[in-house]
C-alpha cells in the first residue's frame, strides 16, 4: 500500500471556513493515468491545488511514495518528485526555450545535490546536451535566441512540459492540459503525454473536460461531484455509469 | 514628564486627521493608477503656499470662510495640475514598467521644490489660523486649540466624502471596477479615460486642499514635502494601498504610535513609527485593508 | 448590420490579420473557426478596438467606427466576451452583471440581472458569490451572462465553451439559441469545439494565418471534407 | 570579435578601469576625486540592478547597506587603527551581507512590490535614526577624521593611491556582480523574477533564492559604502537617508535598468549632469527634475535602452544590402 | 605660465578664487542664500575698490547641503581644482569635519556661523577658522538675561538634537550658571530641556512637555522652518504667554515667518544692520538691499563679509595665497567688518567679537509685521572663554 505513488486520504480543503473538498480519499497505482472529472465547481482545480502544495488542506493526509507531504511547500514536493503544469502555461517568457529547460535542470540538480561549485557562467555542456535533446524529443527543435514568449499557445504547454520533464518527476499533475488547443492539436498533445508517459514510467493524473482526451488518456477516472468523489472506475464503467452521465457527460452524442 | 494620557490621544488624533488628509489623494491614485505618487507631497506643499498666498492677498480672507475658500481654490489648482500631469505623464507612461512611474513622480517632486523656490523664494513663512480657529479650549487638564480641533473635523469630513464617493455611490462602484480591469471596463461601455482622469484629479485636488486646510499647521518652506510624504506613504501602505477606509485607520493607529512614541522613547522619536510600520506588515502583508485596488 | 472591409490588424510590428472582410446581418448567427494562433481573437478584438492596431473600414448599421473608442462601440450595441473571461474580482456575480449595463443604448431598458441569470442553469445559484471565488466554468458563464446585459444586437463570444462540463455546453447551446431567436441576437462565436459552434449559427467563417479562406453554410462545410482537414487540423 | 559573453565582459571593465586610472593624468585632483565617488555609486547602482532586474525586488532601502559598510569601515579605521584595511572592507561586506539578511528574512517572508519597497524603506529609515540617534555612531554629528589607511607597504594617502585603490576594487566589485547576475544562480534568480509560481514548481527554493540576492547585494553595496568613508573622511546619517536610497534607483532606470551597464552609465550622465549645474544651484532642483522627467517620459529604457533601438534601427535599415547574405545562409543545406 | 593662483600674488592679474561651500540647497539652504549673497556683494565692494593687491576676487560657490559628507565631497573638489581657501560653513556638523579634511588636503576654511564650541576647542584644527561669533554668545546672551531679567532664575530649553543644540544648551546653562549668581547673587535653577528630534512637522506633544515645567525662561535653539512651526504650534497652548524667551541664532527668520503672530522674545544675530553705523557697514548694508532688493539682511550675511574681509587681510599682509602663509597671516590678525574691527585669537583660530542681541516684538503698524524693539551689545573680551585648543571647554554644570 505504501508503494502507490500517490494515496490521498480523508482530504478536507477549501478557502476560508467552508470546505470544498470533503473527505476525498483516493489511490492512484504506479503508472496509473488517472483522470479526474466533474461539473464545472466541482472542486478539481482545488484537488489539484491542494496536491501540489498550493493549497495546505485542513484534514486528512495526502502520502506521496509513502512519505506524508500533507503540509509540505510547493517546491520541496517538485524536490520529492512531483511534477506539476500549470492550466494556462507558464513558462519563463523572456528566456529562450533551451533557457527555460537549463534553468529547469539546473534547478533539478540543486534540488538533488549534483550541483557541484561551477565558476564558468555558462551552463554544464552536459546539461545543454541534455536540454537540446529534450526538446527535440518534444518537437521544439531550438529556435536561436528568441525569447519563447513568440511560442504558439501550442508550444507553449509543450515547453511547459519539457520542463517538467527535466526534472524527471515520477508523478504528473497536468490541469486541463488541453484546454483551448484546437482539436487536433489537442490530440498530437495526448499522444505525446501518452508516449512520455509509457517511456518514463511516471505516473500521470490530469483533469479535463474533452471527453476524447479522457477516453484516449485515462486508465482511470474519478468523478468529483461538490467536493465529494462520486465514482471512481475504468474508462468504460464510468462512460456508463447513469448518474456520472446525468451530472457530467450529457447525451454526449459527439463524444467518443 | 510624559504628558498625560488624554492629550497624547488627542495630539495622536491631530498628528492622524493631519496626515490622512494628505494620505487620502495618494492612495486614491495609487488604488485606481497603481502609481506610488512621490510628487503628492510636492503638490500638497503647493496647494499650501497657493492658499497662503490667497489669504494673504485681502483682508476679506481673514476669517475662516476665506481660509476655507482658500484651501478649496488651492484644491481646484492643484486638481487643474493634476489633469495635466495625468496627461503629460501618466498616461504616456501607462504601458511601462511601474517603477519608471515612480521615477517619474519622483522627479515631479523636484520640479515641485524648484517651482515653490522660484516662486515664494526660501523663506519660512507661516500662515495663522483665522481668529475663529485661534480660540482654545480647556476639557479639564486638557488643551484644546480650535485649530486642532479644526484639522480632525476636516479628516473625518474628507474621509466621510470619500468612503460615500468610492463605496455608496455606482461612480465609486464603477472607478473600482476600473481600477481592476480597465480592459474589461471598456468592453462593457465605460469611458475609463475620463474616470482615470477624473479620479486623479480628485487625488490632486484632495492634495491641493489638504495644503490648504493644514496651512496653518506648520510653517511653510520648500522642505514641507518630505516632512509629510514619508509619513503619509506609511498610512497608505498600513492601510492597504488604495483603501480609504484603511488609510483613515491607519493614521489613526500611527498617529498613537507618534504620539506615544515621542512620550516613551523621546530620545530616539519617530523609531517607533518605523517599528510599527514594519511590525504590521508582517502581521498583515497587504496592509489593513488588503484590497490592491481603490475601496 | 457589420459590414468589415479589408481590414489589417497589427501587434506592433507584427501583421496579424489581412484584408479580412465579411458581413453579419441582423439576426444571423455566424461561427469563426481556425487553428490556435489563427487570429480570431485578434478579429474579434480590431472590432471593438481593443488591442490590436487596425486598418481598413468597420461600419455597424451604416456608420463609419473609425477612430471611435471601445466604450461608444460598446453602447451602440456590440459585446464581446474575452476567451480570458475576466470576471470582476472583487464584487459579486450578481454586481458582475450590473455593471455591464453601462454599454446599454440609451432609450433600452436593460434587464435585471436576475432575468439574464435565469436563462442559464449555472448561474442562479451563484449569483451573491464573488467573482475570485468562482471556478473556471462558473467564471465563463458569468461572463457570457455579462454579455447579455446591455442588450447587445451583436453579440461576440471568444471560446465560450472553453472549461465547461459536457453537460454545460450542450445546455449552454442550446440556451443561447433561445436567446437569439428571442431578442432577435447576431451572434459572431470562435470555437474549438465544432459541434458547439454549429448548434448556435448559421453559417461559418474559417481564418487561416489572419485570412478568410471559407465562408459558407453548414451544409457546404460538411460537404467538403479536406476544409476541416486543411485549415482546423495539424 | 569575441563571442564569449565573459570575455567580452572583462574587455570592457577593463577598457573602463583602464581609463579610469589614466584620469588622474588628465584631469585636476577635484575631478579625480569626484570620479572615485562616481566608481562607488557605480557600485551601488549595480547593486541595486542585482535586485531589481535579475531578482525582481524592487529595493527601496539600498542606503541601509552602503551605510553599514561606510561606518563599519570608518569605526574599524577610527578604533582599531592597525587593522589591515582589506579585512576592514571584507567586515564591511560580511556587516552588509548580515543586515540585508536580518532584513531580508524579515521582509521577505511575506511581502512582494510596492509593499517590499516600502518595508525595505521603513526598516532603511529605521537604521537611519538609529545611528542618527546613538553616540557610538556619532548621532546627527557623523564620524570624522577618517584616515586613509595603508595596505602593507602602500600609504593610500600618497597621491592619487586612493584612487587607484577605489578603482581597483570597485572593478573587482563589478566582476562579481557580472558574474553572480550570469551564472546558474542569476539564471535562477531571473527565473523567479519572470515567474515565481513556476520556478517554485521547478522546485527552486524562491524565499532562499531572493534572500541570497538581497544578501549579495547588500554585501557589494556595503564594500563599495566601506570605500567612501576613508575617500571623504568622513561619514554621516545622511548615508542611511532615504534620498540616498532613491539615488541607485535613479541611475539605474537613467541608464537602462535593462542592461547590465545601465547603472554605470546612469551614474556617469547623472553626475555629469550635476557636476554641470552644480553653481547653478537653487535652480538644481528644477534642472535635475525636469532632465530625469525628460529621460523616463521619452526613453523609458533609459540611455542604453535607446542606443541598443538605435542600433536595431541602424541594422534593419542595412538590412537590404544583406539580403544576399541571407539567401546565400538560406540556399545552405 | 600657469595661473595657478596659490603663486606670487603681485606678479599677475589673475582673480584670486575663493571657494565658497555653504548650503545651496535643502533645509538651511535660506541661510546659506545669505552667505551667498553677502560674499558675493564683499567681493563686489572689495574689486570695485581695486581688488587685493591690484587681482580681482572670484567666488566660486559649491552646495553642501548642510550635510558634511556632501560638504567635504564638494570642498575635496574644490582643493582638487586648487582652491585652498574656502569659507561659507554655517553648520557645526560641516565644520567640524573639515578640521582633518583641510589639514590632510592642505587647504583653510573659514566657518560663518558654526555654533560649536569643539571647533576651537576638542577638535581644533590650525587649518579651520571662526571668524564670527563662537560658543560665548551664549554666555552672552546668559548674562544679558541676568542684567535684564533678574527674577527669572528657573530655566529650560527647547534642543534639537544635534550637535548645536547641544552646545548652545550646554553654553547656555555654563553662561546661567556664571552670571545670575554674580550679577544677581542667585542661584539659576536649570530644568531638563526638552530635545525635539528636527524636521518634524508636528510638537505638540513636546510642547504640553514645555508648558507643564516649572521653568520661567525658556532658551530655544532649534531654527528655521522647525522653529517657526514650533513657535506656531505653541501659541495656542500659551507657551510663551508669561515665559520669558530666549531665542538662540534664529534671527529674523521665525519674525518673518509668524509676522503679527510672533511671540515678543530676544534673539542672537551675527550682525544687526540697523545698530552698526560704521561706513563698512552702512555701504554693505546698501549694496546689499540694492543686489538682492531685501530691506532686512540677516547677521550671515555680515559672516560672509567678514570673511571675505579675513581673506582680503591676509591676502594682503603676507602677498600669498598658500594656505601656511595664509594660516599664519590669520592668526593674530585684526581686520574691519560689519560688525566693526574683529581679532582672530592666535591659539585658538576663534574671532573675538562684539556680541549682538535683539528683542523681537509683534507690530501690526509695520509692514513686515513686527519690529525691534530693544538691541544690547555687549564686548566679546569680556565673555569669551579662555583658549583650550585641543582640550574640551571647561563647563559648569548644573548640580
Ligand atoms: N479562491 C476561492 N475562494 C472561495 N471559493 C472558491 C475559490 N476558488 C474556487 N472556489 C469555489 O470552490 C468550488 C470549486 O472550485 P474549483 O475551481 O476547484 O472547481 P473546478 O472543479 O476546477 O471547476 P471548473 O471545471 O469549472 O474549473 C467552486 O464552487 C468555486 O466557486
Ligand atoms: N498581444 C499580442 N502581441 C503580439 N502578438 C500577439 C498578441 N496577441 C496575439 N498575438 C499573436 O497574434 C496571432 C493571432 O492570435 P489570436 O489570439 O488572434 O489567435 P486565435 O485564433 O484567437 O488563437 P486561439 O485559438 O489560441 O485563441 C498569434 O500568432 C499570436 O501569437
Ligand atoms: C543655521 C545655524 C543656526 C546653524 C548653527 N549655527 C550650527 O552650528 O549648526
Ligand atoms: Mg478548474
Ligand atoms: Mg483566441
Amino acid at each position: 500500500m505504501t508503494d502507490a505513488p500517490l494515496l490521498v486520504e480523508g482530504l478536507f480543503a477549501g478557502y476560508g471556513r467552508a470546505p470544498i473538498l470533503k473527505d476525498v480519499s483516493l489511490t492512484v497505482a504506479a503508472g496509473e493515468r488517472h483522470v479526474v472529472i466533474g461539473p464545472n465547481g466541482a472542486g478539481k482545480t482545488t484537488f489539484f491545488r491542494a496536491l501540489c502544495g498550493e493549497l495546505i488542506p485542513s484534514a486528512g493526509r495526502i502520502l506521496f511514495e509513502g512519505r506524508d507531504v500533507t503540509r509540505l511547500g510547493g517546491f520541496r514536493r517538485v524536490r520529492a518528485g512531483m511534477g506539476r503544469s500549470f492550466q494556462v502555461a507558464r513558462i519563463f517568457a523572456d528566456m529562450t526555450p533551451a533557457e527555460n529547460v537549463v534553468v529547469a535542470l539546473e534547478a533539478g540538480e540543486v534540488s538533488n545535490g549534483t550541483a557541484g561549485w561551477r565558476f564558468a557562467t555558462a551552463p554544464k555542456p552536459a546539461l545543454r546536451l541534455e536540454a537540446e535533446r529534450i526538446l527535440t524529443d518534444l518537437g521544439l527543435a531550438a529556435r536561436g535566441d528568441e525569447p519563447a514568449s513568440i511560442l504558439s499557445h501550442g508550444d507553449k504547454k509543450r515547453l511547459e512540459l519539457a520542463m517538467m520533464l527535466a526534472l524527471k518527476p515520477r508523478l504528473l499533475l497536468l490541469d486541463e492540459p488541453t484546454a483551448g488547443m484546437a482539436s487536433a492539436d489537442r490530440m498530437s498533445a495526448v499522444r505525446l503525454v501518452d508516449r512520455i508517459v509509457r517511456e518514463t514510467g511516471a505516473t500521470l493524473i490530469l483533469t479535463e473536460h474533452d471527453m476524447d482526451v479522457v477516453f484516449h488518456l485515462g486508465t482511470r477516472i474519478s468523478v468529483l461531484h461538490y467536493g465529494e468523489i462520486v465514482a471512481t472506475d475504468t474508462p468504460e464503467g464510468v462512460r456508463n455509469n447513469s448518474f456520472v452521465k446525468e451530472i457530467y457527460l450529457g447525451r454526449g452524442g459527439h463524444h467518443a | 514628564m510624559v504628558a498625560d494620557l488624554p492629550t497624547l490621544l488627542f495630539n495622536a488624533l491631530v498628528w492622524g486627521m493631519a496626515t490622512f488628509l494628505v494620505a487620502a489623494g495618494l492612495t486614491m491614485i495609487f488604488g485606481i493608477l497603481h502609481v506610488l505618487n512621490f510628487s503628492h507631497g510636492g503638490f500638497f506643499m503647493i496647494g499650501a503656499y497657493v492658499a497662503h498666498s490667497l489669504t494673504n492677498w485681502s483682508a476679506a480672507m481673514a476669517n475662516i470662510w476665506g481660509f476655507l475658500a482658500a484651501s478649496v481654490l488651492a484644491g481646484a489648482v492643484i486638481g487643474i495640475v493634476g489633469l495635466v500631469v495625468d496627461r503629460a505623464v501618466f498616461r504616456r507612461l501607462a504601458h511601462v514598467d511601474g517603477a519608471y512611474v515612480l521615477v517619474a513622480t519622483y522627479a515631479l517632486l523636484l520640479v515641485c521644490n524648484g517651482f515653490v523656490k522660484l516662486v515664494w523664494g526660501l523663506n519660512v513663512v507661516s500662515a495663522s489660523p483665522p481668529p475663529e480657529l485661534f480660540e482654545v479650549s480647556f476639557l479639564g487638564n486638557l488643551v484644546l486649540p480650535h485649530y486642532s480641533i479644526f484639522v480632525v473635523v476636516a479628516g473625518v469630513v474628507v474621509f466621510l466624502a470619500l468612503e460615500w464617493l468610492i463605496n455608496m455611490t455606482s461612480v465609486g462602484r464603477l472607478i473600482q471596477a476600473i481600477a481592476i480591469d480597465p480592459w474589461m471596463a471598456r468592453l462593457l461601455g465605460v469611458n475609463v479615460g475620463l474616470i482615470y482622469s477624473a479620479t486623479v484629479v480628485i487625488g490632486f485636488a484632495l492634495a491641493g486642499l489638504a495644503g490648504g486646510l493644514l496651512v496653518a499647521n506648520q510653517s511653510l518652506s520648500p522642505d514641507l514635502a518630505g516632512i509629510f510624504i514619508i509619513q503619509a506613504f506609511g498610512v497608505v501602505i498600513v492601510g492597504g494601498m488604495g483603501s480609504i477606509r484603511g488609510a483613515f485607520l491607519a493614521a489613526i493607529l500611527l498617529g498613537l504610535v507618534d504620539s506615544f512614541g515621542t512620550a516613551l522613547l523621546p530620545q530616539m522619536p519617530g523609531v517607533l513609527f518605523f517599528v510599527a510600520l514594519a511590525a504590521i506588515l508582517l502581521i498583515r502583508p497587504r496592509g489593513l485593508i488588503a484590497s490592491g485596488r481603490l475601496s | 448590420m457589420l459590414e468589415i472591409d479589408k481590414l489589417d490588424a497589427f501587434y506592433g510590428d507584427s501583421h496579424i490579420l489581412h484584408a479580412v472582410s465579411l458581413t453579419i446581418a441582423a439576426g444571423e448567427g455566424v461561427a469563426l473557426l481556425g487553428r490556435n494562433g489563427a487570429g480570431k481573437s485578434t478579429l474579434l478584438k480590431a472590432l471593438m478596438d481593443a488591442g490590436p492596431r487596425t486598418r481598413g473600414t468597420i461600419r455597424f448599421d451604416g456608420v463609419d467606427l473609425t477612430g471611435e473608442p471601445t466604450h461608444r462601440r460598446a453602447r451602440r450595441g456590440i459585446a464581446l466576451v474575452p476567451e480570458d473571461r475576466r470576471i470582476f474580482p472583487h464584487v459579486s456575480v450578481l454586481e458582475n452583471l450590473e455593471l455591464a449595463r453601462h454599454a446599454c443604448p440609451p432609450g433600452v431598458t436593460p434587464p435585471t440581472p436576475q432575468e439574464v441569470a435565469a436563462q442559464f442553469s449555472l448561474l442562479p445559484p451563484i449569483l451573491e458569490r464573488r467573482g475570485d471565488r468562482l471556478s473556471g466554468g462558473q467564471q465563463q458563464m458569468v461572463a457570457v451572462g455579462r454579455g447579455l446585459m446591455a442588450r447587445p444586437r451583436l453579440l461576440m463570444l471568444d471560446e465560450p465553451a472553453e472549461g465547461l462540463a459536457p453537460v454545460i455546453v450542450e445546455d449552454m447551446a442550446r440556451e443561447i439559441s433561445a436567446v437569439r431567436r428571442r431578442e432577435n441576437l447576431a451572434l459572431l462565436v470562435t470555437e474549438q469545439n465544432i459541434d458547439f459552434a454549429r448548434a448556435c449559427t448559421d453559417r461559418l467563417l474559417i481564418i487561416d494565418s489572419g485570412a478568410i479562406v471559407f465562408s459558407g453554410d453548414w451544409r457546404t462545410f460538411d460537404a467538403t471534407p479536406d476544409l476541416e482537414a486543411r485549415y482546423l487540423a495539424v | 570579435m569575441t563571442r564569449s559573453p565573459a570575455l567580452r565582459f572583462l574587455l570592457v571593465l577593463g577598457l573602463l578601469t583602464g581609463a579610469a586610472l589614466l584620469l588622474p593624468l588628465v584631469a585636476n585632483r577635484g575631478i579625480v576625486f569626484l570620479a572615485g565617488v562616481v566608481a562607488i555609486n557605480v557600485v551601488l547602482g549595480l547593486a541595486f540592478n542585482l535586485l531589481f532586474s535579475t531578482a525582481g525586488l524592487l529595493s527601496f532601502g539600498q542606503a541601509t547597506f552602503s551605510a553599514a559598510g561606510a561606518y563599519a569601515v570608518a569605526l574599524l579605521l577610527l578604533r582599531v587603527p592597525e587593522i589591515p584595511f582589506l579585512v576592514a572592507l571584507g567586515a564591511a561586506a560580511a556587516t552588509g551581507a548580515a543586515i540585508a539578511t536580518a532584513i531580508g528574512l524579515v521582509a521577505l517572508r511575506r511581502t512582494e512590490g510596492v509593499y517590499f519597497a516600502v518595508l525595505t524603506l521603513a526598516f532603511a529609515e529605521l537604521v537611519h535614526v538609529v545611528i542618527a540617534k546613538t553616540s557610538f555612531f556619532g548621532r546627527n554629528d557623523g564620524l570624522t577624521g577618517i584616515p586613509r589607511p595603508r595596505i602593507g607597504p602602500i600609504d593610500l594617502a600618497d597621491g592619487q593611491a586612493y584612487y587607484v585603490f577605489v578603482i581597483l576594487v570597485t572593478a573587482l566589485l563589478i566582476a562579481c556582480l557580472w558574474w553572480v547576475t550570469h551564472s546558474r544562480l542569476g539564471r535562477s534568480f531571473r527565473a523567479i523574477r519572470l515567474d515565481p509560481m513556476r520556478a517554485a514548481f521547478l522546485g527552486i527554493d524562491v524565499r532562499r533564492r531572493r534572500l541570497e540576492a538581497f544578501a549579495v547585494s547588500g554585501a557589494c553595496a556595503a564594500a563599495a559604502g566601506g570605500l567612501m568613508g576613508p575617500l571623504t573622511s568622513i561619514v554621516s546619517p545622511d548615508l542611511a537617508h532615504w534620498g540616498e536610497s532613491t539615488k541607485p534607483i535613479l541611475f539605474t532606470l537613467l541608464g537602462g535598468a535593462g542592461h547590465f551597464w545601465g547603472p554605470l552609465v546612469g551614474a556617469v550622465v547623472f553626475s555629469g549632469v550635476e557636476y554641470a549645474t552644480r553653481s547653478l544651484a537653487g535652480a538644481s532642483d528644477l534642472i535635475t527634475g525636469g532632465l530625469l522627467l525628460a529621460v523616463v517620459l521619452a526613453i523609458p529604457g533609459g540611455l542604453l535602452g535607446l542606443a541598443a533601438l538605435v542600433v536595431r534601427r541602424l541594422r534593419r535599415r542595412e538590412r537590404p544590402a544583406t539580403v544576399t547574405d541571407a539567401a546565400a545562409e538560406g540556399a545552405r543545406p | 605660465l600657469s595661473a595657478d593662483p596659490r603663486i606670487g600674488v603681485g606678479q599677475t592679474n589673475e582673480p584670486i578664487r575663493l571657494g565658497v561651500v555653504t548650503p545651496l540647497s535643502g533645509p538651511q539652504e535660506f541661510i546659506g542664500s545669505f552667505v551667498k549673497n553677502g560674499a558675493e556683494v564683499a567681493v563686489d565692494l572689495i574689486n570695485k575698490a581695486g581688488g587685493v593687491r591690484g587681482r580681482p576676487l572670484a567666488l566660486e560657490f559649491r552646495d553642501e547641503k548642510a550635510n558634511p559628507a556632501a560638504a567635504t565631497t564638494v570642498a575635496r573638489e574644490l582643493l582638487g581644482m586648487g582652491i585652498n581657501l574656502q569659507f561659507g560653513t554655517i553648520a557645526s556638523t560641516v565644520a567640524l569635519a573639515y578640521g582633518p579634511l583641510m589639514q590632510a588636503e592642505n587647504g583653510v576654511n573659514l566657518t560663518c556661523g558654526a555654533g560649536s564650541e569643539k571647533i576651537n576647542h576638542e577638535n581644533y584644527s590650525p587649518h579651520v577658522f571662526r571668524i564670527g561669533d563662537g560658543t560665548y554668545r551664549m554666555r552672552a546672551q546668559a548674562r544679558m538675561m541676568a542684567e535684564k531679567f533678574p527674577d527669572v532664575t528657573s530655566w529650560t530649553g527647547i534642543i534639537p538634537d544635534h550637535e548645536y543644540g547641544r552646545t548652545v544648551w550646554a553654553i547656555y546653562v555654563d553662561g546661567l550658571l556664571e552670571f545670575y549668581p554674580k550679577i544677581t547673587g542667585k542661584q539659576p535653577q536649570i530644568v531638563d530641556p526638552i530635545i525635539v528630534p528636527y524636521g518634524s512637522g508636528d510638537y505638540r506633544n513636546f510642547i504640553t512637555q514645555a508648558a507643564r515645567t516649572p521653568a520661567r525662561g525658556i532658551v530655544n535653539a532649534t531654527y528655521g522652518g522647525d522653529a517657526a512651526t514650533f513657535f506656531q504650534q505653541a501659541r495656542p497652548f500659551g507657551l510663551f504667554n508669561n515665559r520669558i524667551l530666549m531665542d538662540a541664532a534664529n534671527e529674523f527668520i521665525v519674525a518673518n515667518a509668524l509676522k503679527t503672530q510672533v511671540p515678543k522674545h530676544w534673539t542672537g544675530t551675527h550682525w544687526y544692520y540697523a545698530a552698526n553705523s560704521s561706513p563698512v557697514s552702512k555701504t554693505f548694508y546698501e549694496a546689499y538691499v540694492a543686489k538682492t532688493g531685501q530691506k532686512m539682511p540677516m547677521g550671515w550675511a555680515g559672516e560672509a563679509q567678514a570673511a571675505v574681509a579675513a581673506y582680503a587681510a591676509a591676502i594682503a599682509k603676507t602677498g600669498s595665497t598658500e594656505t601656511k602663509a595664509i594660516i599664519e597671516a590669520l592668526k593674530g590678525l585684526t581686520f574691519d567688518t560689519v560688525t566693526g574691527s574683529r581679532t582672530i585669537r592666535a591659539e585658538d583660530n576663534q574671532a573675538i567679537k562684539d556680541l549682538e542681541m535683539i528683542q523681537i516684538e509683534p507690530d501690526a503698524g509695520s509692514d513686515v509685521g513686527f519690529k525691534v524693539s530693544d538691541y544690547v551689545k555687549i564686548p566679546g573680551a569680556g565673555v569669551i572663554e579662555p583658549a583650550t585648543p585641543g582640550k574640551a571647554m571647561v563647563l559648569r554644570k548644573p548640580s
